[in-house]
């Protein structure tokens, strides 16, 4: 099992968090995993179709930037997308309805689970097709750059993303404009069934290469809600400061496998075992108790938290299905489709 | 004969030519070790090991490129791009190198290479993953384009897309990859740019491909059975080369033409073989060319939306019905 | 009225734009401080300064990402792609990406940006920087394309462009950069989706695009002068939306249609014109419908070759000559 | 003026070069020097159209890495790619004649200047989208490598070229497979006509980036024939022995500019000049002279090369028009152009 190592990190952020943001941090992660755990009941039951990538394990990285951004920052995703969506405050009806197909979904049945979307509240779109969201995001900031509104985006993707040429372009780019982004890559050690090791050229796939934008290397434990919610106020404080883009290697592992279709049989025996051990909710949960949360307040917030998902379930559920009419809605500004008069 | 999957008649058609014949690799995302996400190639890497069988990174102009470069000096390289609108990311290696190559060295450089991809919609991905982009290849002069609708043309076409001097790019179609098949054993090389007439009738001709194939044989034994009007169908098997021959042969004899197309409207093959018959069948027609087809959106997710944004056969019959009302 | 070269139209449309609107950005490789290698955004750095005007490294998908993610965001870009074969290296943002994401987000993202990119044949740069591809953007759902052949379409069309709420390729053709034409003063805005009857004759209908608008006006002229035949051309102007009530008037009128394309023949916009026609208009054409288009080739370099591949006068003449004879 | 360091690079290599390899250095670059220079006087009297990328000043690295390879391996180039495609010993006829678009050109006119070829001597394409040769040079030494050879490929390109996604691809892929490919990074200060560090995030576009790949980082001086030589011998013999891929950056300058249609007036004062006095063909000749090469020999080889160019333009003049039946040929294997039965 690699882990996560701070050898060429700059010093962690001398950041103090305090107790309403810890709790906010366990009442994200709590959130996302519930939420995706009920996405793969659904699965179960037949009312989601399509293919759907869960982030279960890897919700102390969205729930950390989903905390450490401002409410008018942006977020961009990839097919992996629901934990980063909710993280920004999207319905989870809208996102479970959006999974089954529904009227009330975020897209109303449009996009479905790869694209989701909730501009409304800074969550720009998730891209499925591998590296197109990065030069994407790179514009955003551009945006906010040139209007002075010191927003940042921030733009997730996984290990396997940094091979592809989108990748390159998009960091180049913003190193020579010094954009606004973060690049947040989740190294969960896959790219689908595929050990990333076996697939690319250096150890840290982002990490080992941010210096050919002239960028620090910059390694965090993904596992970690504390750790990364550090290193992501650090790096959206920089971009609004003007100090450019960052690009932070988040050390991580999906505990299912790569999308509904996959059992995750190409895994070497015991791995996720030892991954399990380190559960960013577990791990979150032991500390908060050791920093003095006791375990009724806890366990409150769980309860809270399931009954948030079972009601957006339920919600979801009784939504109709979209019109037959939507189908030629919405290709053009106008709300229609015609490409004649 | 044996029957196979759609999906194992890729795995053969793979197996047999690489069995033969020693110049031809295998590369791409997830194909070896996983057998490929859609399962189409489980056991070539136990077959044939790990040097003619290669797992890649996400870097799918280097695949192609790779295949490219590969072809060039003397290999067979079967290239995967996992679904067809990933072409997108390396549509310059295809379309500005790959097919262009022979024709600006003036037939210094040979790419016999194949890439194989998952074409077309059915299984709810939505519009990145869900597209049938047969006609983005079939514009581009030099690359010849074939996307089967049976097992058994799975394996026989593939055969000969390997065995042919000219690169090809090869359509799967996803939604059919569970679906059964006679296939027959040993080996079996079938030919590109032949056409095949399915079922002869009278009153009109419908002329599909790949998925759309089995939604016109549907459509047309409930026009038959229910309406009285008799289909030839036409499966193209090929776009480039196309089988005109066939195609104008047929519409001679019926005088009326529908095609069948799961892309979006807009410069489909369809408008292709249209504007052939216009021209070169324009006496023999007794009514206007109708075009089925995607409506020019992109593909929603939800059930009900694509199902009732690509052609079902509930649509082509109403449709046919209609028109020969004329 | 001045008179304005098409270059300095491009330029003239884009000043406008951006003196009117402040979110209206340009981007590009050497389009700021060298003016564009085709010299056709000269001028707009020292008007606008290096904040709006910017030159950037050889990454088009970093380009019209750049430009997607900053529509989205409020902007309005303008992204130059050099050469619009180079859109095959970015056509995944072109066709998955920009003109995807609205229908996909039921309309939550907006983009209203314009890509700009040379297009076409006649500077004798061979098969990777001569092609016509405006049937490339012409398949994809969810994005508009111009193609002006004048001047003054170019800066009125240029700047409807910039103003439509969609996502618009903008095709110029770079043959006719240097072509001089009259442009209105001041502001000056045309529609999108209008195509211009620009002669009219009782025998056929030519419609055409681009450069050969004057290749079909010059043909038009002869098949007058020496053949008798009096032929009504169309400017299409736009390919999306098409103004397919004009081509229909037209052909009524006239009941023979010719098209010529510069592009390859395979799915050429002339096809799917072919085919609206052909079912739309089919009780009142008079003859087969007959494409005039560059073989389905890669373009030659050498001055004999490519003049010979790409639709000349004379062979449009030639054509249209022996197939009125029908 | 940037010059060529060597802070980054390993220590030379021992290699000594012998006074037969330094008078083929010095012919290979006169040939290249005066053939380009008659290209630039076929333009002028509108022989040749269309555009062309001339190598004056850049023609060290294509003579150095022309005398290193062995005669089966591969050379991949870019439309800047005349002197790459004389270097492996393509005909002076057949890359004159192809820019005058003769029947005697190497692609019989059908390519013209970007795309030289001469799949015989070795020279595998010119390619004239940025990018795109970079992948498929490591397709061909793959090939090599698969079928066990020891051919090595050969690909150059430019400084602007390594800030697109096809580089990036290509390099890790060669990284990964160990390939017997050596991508040589041409840095001669801009991409057309933008200074290369204004558009990358990094001082030394290639070498700086090596590292993303695991590669060490290579500068060289780029006008000098014997220090590319040195490098070249290295990285074939390494890619040879099986020790996977290198990525060099010389160091250069193009006399001329961008392309035809370019007087190059973006470049400072003086920067020209300046890069005159570093002239690798009087470098190259003061060296001989020094090492004890006399003046008449010399003399010989300069009259020799600039009668092969006179001959050759003489043959190309002479040469047919190619015949318009060749439009329709050669788009397939059968000779033809066929889409249809
Ligand atoms: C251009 C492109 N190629 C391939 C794919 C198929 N694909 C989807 S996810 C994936 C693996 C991505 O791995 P990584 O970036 O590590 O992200 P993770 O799924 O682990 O979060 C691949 C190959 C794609 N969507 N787009
Ligand atoms: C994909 C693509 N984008 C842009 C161009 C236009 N273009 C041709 S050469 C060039 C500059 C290349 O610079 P560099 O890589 O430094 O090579 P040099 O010309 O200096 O040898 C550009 C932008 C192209 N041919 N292909
Ligand atoms: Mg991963
Ligand atoms: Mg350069």
């Amino acid at each position: 099992m690699k882990s996560a190592t701070n050898k060429k990190s700059p010093a962690p952020p001398a950041i103090e968090i305090g107790r309403e943001t810890k709790s906010e941090l366990y009442r994200l992660q709590l959130e996302l995993r519930y939420c995706e755990k009920r996405a793969y009941d659904l699965f179960l039951q037949n009312l989601i179709k399509g293919t759907s990538h869960l982030s279960l394990g890897q919700e102390a990285i969205a729930a950390a930037f989903g905390v450490a951004m401002r409410p008018d920052d942006w977020t961009f995703c990839t097919y992996r997308g629901h934990a980063h969506t909710l993280a920004r405050g999207a319905s989870m009806e809208g996102v479970l309805g959006e999974l089954m197909g529904r009227q009330c979904g975020l897209l109303g049945g449009k996009g479905g689970s790869m694209h989701l979307t909730d501009v409304a509240k800074g969550a720009m779109g998730s891209y499925a097709i591998i590296g197109a969201h990065l030069p994407v995001a790179a514009g955003a900031a551009w945006s906010a750059q040139y209007r002075g509104t010191e927003q940042v985006a921030v733009c997730f993707f996984g290990d396997g993303t940094t091979n592809i040429g989108a990748f390159h372009e998009a960091l180049n780019f913003a190193a020579v404009w010094k954009l606004p982004v973060v690049y947040v890559c989740e190294n969960n050690l896959y790219m689908e069934y595929t050990p990333i090791s076996e697939v690319t050229a250096v150890e840290h796939p982002a990490a080992d290469r941010a210096s050919a934008y002239g960028l620090p290397s910059i390694i965090v434990d993904g596992n970690d809600a504390d750790a990364v919610f550090k290193i992501a106020s650090d790096a959206l404080a920089k971009a609004r400061a003007g100090g450019g883009p960052s690009l932070i290697e988040a050390m991580t592992y999906r505990h299912s496998g790569h999308s509904r279709a996959d059992p995750g049989k190409y895994r070497p025996e015991g791995e996720l075992e030892q991954w399990l051990l380190r559960d960013p909710l577990v791990m979150y949960r032991d500390r908060l108790l050791k920093e003095g949360f006791n375990e009724p307040t806890l366990k409150d917030m769980e309860s809270i938290a399931m009954g948030k998902v079972d009601a957006a379930t339920a919600t979801a559920k009784a939504s109709p299905l979209p019109s037959i009419d939507d189908i030629e809605k919405n290709v053009w500004a106008d709300g229609g489709a015609a490409w004649r008069n | 004969m044996a029957e196979l999957t759609y999906r194992d008649a890729v795995a053969a058609g793979i197996a047999q030519e690489m069995e033969r014949d020693e110049r031809v690799v295998f590369l791409g995302e997830d194909v070896a070790a996983a057998g490929g996400v859609f399962k189409a190639t489980v056991g070539l890497l136990d077959k044939f090991g790990p040097k003619r069988v290669r797992d890649c990174p996400i870097s799918e102009q280097a695949i192609l490129g790779a295949a490219m470069g590969a072809a060039m000096t003397g290999l067979r390289p079967i290239a995967e791009i996992m679904f067809s609108d990933f072409l997108a990311v390396c549509w310059d290696i295809v379309a500005n190198e790959i097919a262009k190559s022979r024709y600006m060295t003036n037939g210094q450089i040979s790419l016999p290479l194949v890439i194989r991809t998952a074409n077309g919609a059915g299984s709810r991905f939505g519009a990145q993953h869900s597209q049938a982009v047969e006609n983005w290849a079939m514009m581009i002069p030099g690359i010849k384009v074939v996307a089967p609708a049976f097992p058994a043309d799975v394996k026989g076409l593939l055969a000969a897309a390997v065995r042919d001097p000219d690169p090809v790019l090869f359509f799967e179609q996803k939604s059919l990859y569970s679906m059964k098949g006679e296939v027959p054993d040993g080996e079996y090389v079938d030919e590109l740019g032949k056409a095949k007439v399915l079922r002869q009738g009278k009153d009109c001709t419908i002329v599909a491909l790949a998925s759309m194939v089995h939604k016109a044989l549907d459509a047309a034994v409930i026009l038959e059975k229910e309406h009285g009007i008799a289909c030839t169908v036409i499966d193209l098997r090929s776009l480039v080369p196309l089988d005109t021959q066939t195609i104008l042969g047929e519409v001679g004899k019926t005088g009326r033409l529908f095609t069948v197309e799961e892309n979006p409207r807009l410069c489909g093959w369809g408008a292709e073989i249209v504007s052939i018959v216009a021209e070169e069948c324009f006496w023999n027609l007794d009514a206007p060319i109708v075009r089925i087809t995607t409506p020019h959106v992109p593909l929603p997710s939800a059930d009900l939306l694509e199902d009732n944004t690509i052609p079902s056969v509930a649509r082509i019959v109403r449709e046919i019905r209609q028109k020969m009302d004329y």
